[in-house]
């Protein structure tokens, strides 16, 4: 694989691994059959800025770092600003990823929205 | 520390294959065809490395072409057949687990009008000579089973297929890629008619193979021109690749017996050390009918990318059974006939051995895969420390 | 003194080339499709050579597929455009000068129900633009037309015969073999859409080649299996060899003006010392429009094979007309299509330079050619010392 | 061409070469469309024996050397045993032709038989 050297640097040092214990958002995407499960955590704040975020992905080097990429891109944001995360600022922010895996940053932006609706979702319930 | 563990992908050329073509770049460069002393120099090389080829197969040297590579073998042997036979009969016999090459020429084939039966195989990847006879019929022109299989290493049984082959007529062909130079093959006792092989699978040159076409066979060309390769492959020669393919087969059919001695017990060293050291691993492939250098298992929850590029990162080259580089989502299609689950399927490994590694290289392999798999399952949300089961869940994520 | 002048059937590999060759053997040896970082190597030194090519073109990477030489190029072009556009036509316009690799592949369409028109060319081997027009009908698919002939070195009007194919909307395919790393060319510019070419002409390896294939032509696979070469061309890359084409071709382009005038100045040394020292002797092809390093003359009286056996015996490789190798008595199909008789096309030689020849061997060359000749003619019945006139008994000894 | 050391061996120093003043037999086989012709002049004495022979040819380094080996097999033998050369009696003496050269020692031996037949026609006619 012709990685750029961010992507290789997020894939072997993946930035926000691993399940957040307090998490009030959690988005999933992503199945086994395909090759990638991607997970995201997320702690919102009552100023509803995302004060802490995680991820756990099951899959190629791309989606690793597409996760752990993303969850740099959102940390400190409000959930508004998260929303308007685009694969493509992911892809950007990588430096770029092979055609092949274009598909890994979707996955990263499908997470994101999931686990920002799922805060909402949670919200209304309360 | 750097190892080479893919070794069924390519391997390094040797330094005597080197050495042997050397001298046929810049100083005996004459074209084969030509009449003056410099084509001949280049055509009795030639006629060394036929001899050498046929040697290694039991075969002529008449009954040897050069190819341009293993792919291009196989091509010949499928697409020649069909057009050759077409009238006699339109129906071929292989198996699910083929390589590309075969499988690829196959379904062409299948666009042209002609049916194929893709054999499935069992748990470890095997056929038996019964399934091919059931599948026989009258318009069956053509059997391609592969003598050993490149993501697992399972060794097809061969003779037995040749046997039922011969008995009813039929050509039979054998891509035998990753078997040349690795394991004993005689063509006239196994009633081989035709047989793919490659030069880079065997510490050769990459871009250079052959078929061996049985006499009589008679296959159309495959490439129109010059009256090269008894007019069945048109081209210039690569005159320092075929010798090259020469010189290699003739060193692994030299010291198969003592090869295959010593990969095997690598081989054994390095499955035995994976599945002691990494719980909820999985041996793909056939415990003993394998071959001598393939190792391949499933290690579950991570995935195969991630764990080759982590390797890479340590310095070992490996390959897996996802494939991630075609652009395709899906993983190897050998895997899932061997009924993996398609997670199992994206979370192997393949670890390809020569005779250049080393204990050292196989311990280190072992160490280093245990913390990758620390690391990559701590990161997956789909493994549970405390789930224990390999064989449980195996197909719960498939949809 | 050893004397190389048969560089249009292949030449040596310049040391340059193998020294850029060399790492791919035996240390940079992963598989270019290999998600590794022995793999990755391979790939990059791929995207280089693809490159190289490119530039060398005036085309893009993408459109460039390599393959395993011309031969396989030709077919390519040919036999793809032949499946590709079937449907829309099954008519194919070429001449009757080609190489084998062109005309064998439109002989195999035309037992397929193709029709093949092979323009007839002048007594200097040239066809025109016009003559390409008024040969194109409604099922015209493809036009291929070489762009210089291997034998007599005749260069083809090709920008003009790509301005006929361009305006009638028809592929054109030019077998480049002899003219790329020779002459300028420019795909774009001169409207090609289809071009094939081969390393060893240009001091490059044996057994590797490319076809150029314009943006959208795409044309089917013609070799099944893995995906490497844009899914055209399966099979694990020749990644030395592709190196070397890529360096050799840099090469050429980048001297190309140098060298042709270099193997110009030494061609014509070669034909005026032929033409002044030995009565009876013709000059085949173009005087001016021809390739920088070809010569071709007609010895009248004698032989093809016994000139190039002497010459052999004398140190100097050189080619004739005479298709002596291939079993079958007929002269040259190149110069029978130029009107020469078979009795004079038997006596053709072809002496073809590179620029690492020198003066001293051209003339020892006409030197030794002009003693063979009086000795080979004092053993020919068909000499008579007394005749002078070369042309008046051109054609009375065919039948 | 890969010729046996007999056959370069005749090529490079033919034996006879050239036109017998003196003969009283000529044949001529061949055309120079197929690219081969052979002239065998022979002079037979009284007593019916080959008393010189010689050849002019026109062709391969094989009909060269076929041509150069037929002189030798026949001079000094009489015409009957002259008759009696086959053209594999030839390829043998050179040790070997290449598959696509042995109509050449066909040439050579049908030019004795003409070479012959003429001197019979021609001592007829006298
Ligand atoms: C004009 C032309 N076309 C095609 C070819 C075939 O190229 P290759 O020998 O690389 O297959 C040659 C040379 O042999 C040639 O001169
Ligand atoms: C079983 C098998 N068949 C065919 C091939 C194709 O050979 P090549 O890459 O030389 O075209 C390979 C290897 O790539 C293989 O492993």
């Amino acid at each position: 694989m012709s990685y750029s050297k961010k992507v290789l640097d997020h894939f072997q040092c993946p930035r926000n691994v691993g399940e957040l214990e307090d998490a009030n958002g959690i988005g999933m995407v992503g199945n086994a059959k395909c090759g990638d499960i991607m997970q995201m955590f997320i702690k919102v704040n009552d100023d509803g800025i995302i004060e802490d975020v995680s991820f756990k992905t099951f899959g190629c080097g791309a989606a690793v770092a597409t996760s752990s990429m993303a969850t740099e891109m959102i940390k400190g944001k409000t959930i508004d600003e998260a929303l308007k995360l685009t694969n493509s600022a992911v892809v950007e922010a990588l430096e770029g990823l092979p055609p092949a895996k274009v598909h890994c940053s979707v996955l990263a932006e499908e997470a994101v929205k999931l686990a920002i609706e799922d805060y909402k979702k949670k919200k209304e319930e309360l | 520390m750097k190892v080479y563990l893919d070794n069924a992908a390519t391997t390094a050329m040797s330094k005597e294959v080197l050495e042997e073509m050397l001298p046929f770049f810049s100083e005996v460069y004459g074209n084969p065809s030509s009449v003056h002393s410099f084509g001949q120099a280049s055509k009795n090389a030639l006629d060394t490395a036929r001899a050498r080829v046929a040697t290694a197969l039991g075969a002529k040297p008449s009954e040897i072409i050069f190819t341009g590579g293993g792919t291009e073998a196989d091509n010949a042997a499928i697409l020649g057949v069909a057009q050759k036979l077409q009238k006699k009969g339109k129906h071929i016999i292989t198996t699910a687990i083929e390589h590309h090459a075969v499988l690829h020429a196959c379904e062409k084939l299948e666009k042209e009008g002609f049916t194929v039966t893709y054999l499935p195989v069992d748990e470890f990847g095997l056929v038996t000579a019964s399934q091919v006879e059931q599948a026989i019929k009258d318009d069956t022109i053509l059997v391609t089973i592969m003598y050993a299989n490149n993501e697992v290493g399972t060794i097809m049984p061969i003779s037995e297929i040749g046997a039922v082959c011969n008995a009813r007529g039929i050509l039979f062909h054998t891509d035998a890629v990753q078997a040349v130079g690795h394991i004993h093959i005689d063509v006239v006792e196994q009633n081989i008619d035709l047989l793919s092989l490659s030069a880079h699978k065997l510490h050769g040159p990459k871009g250079v193979g052959a078929l061996y076409m049985k006499k009589g066979t008679n296959l159309p060309p495959f490439i129109y021109g010059g009256a090269q390769e008894f007019k069945r492959r048109a081209g210039t020669e690569n005159v320092a690749g075929i010798v090259g393919l020469g010189k290699a087969i003739e060193l692994a059919t030299a010291s198969i017996d003592e090869n295959a001695k010593k990969q095997t017990a690598m081989r054994d060293r390095l499955i035995d050390g994976i599945l002691k050291n990494i719980p909820e691993v999985k041996l793909n492939g056939h415990p003993t009918k394998r071959l001598p250098n393939n190792v391949n298992v499933s290690i579950k929850y991570i995935e195969g990318e991630s764990i080759l590029l982590m390797l890479d990162i340590n310095g070992i080259a490996a390959s897996s059974g996802s494939a991630c580089t075609s652009g395709s989502l899906d993983p190897s299609h050998v895997l899932l006939a061997l009924g993996l689950s398609h997670e199992t399927a994206h979370g192997s490994v393949r670890l390809t051995l020569s005779e250049y590694n080393t204990y050292e290289e196989i311990d280190y392999t072992i160490k280093t895969l245990e913390t990758i798999t620390q690391r990559l399952r701590a990161m997956s949300p789909l493994y549970n420390p405390t789930t224990k089961s390999f064989s449980k869940d195996e197909n719960t994520h498939s949809h």
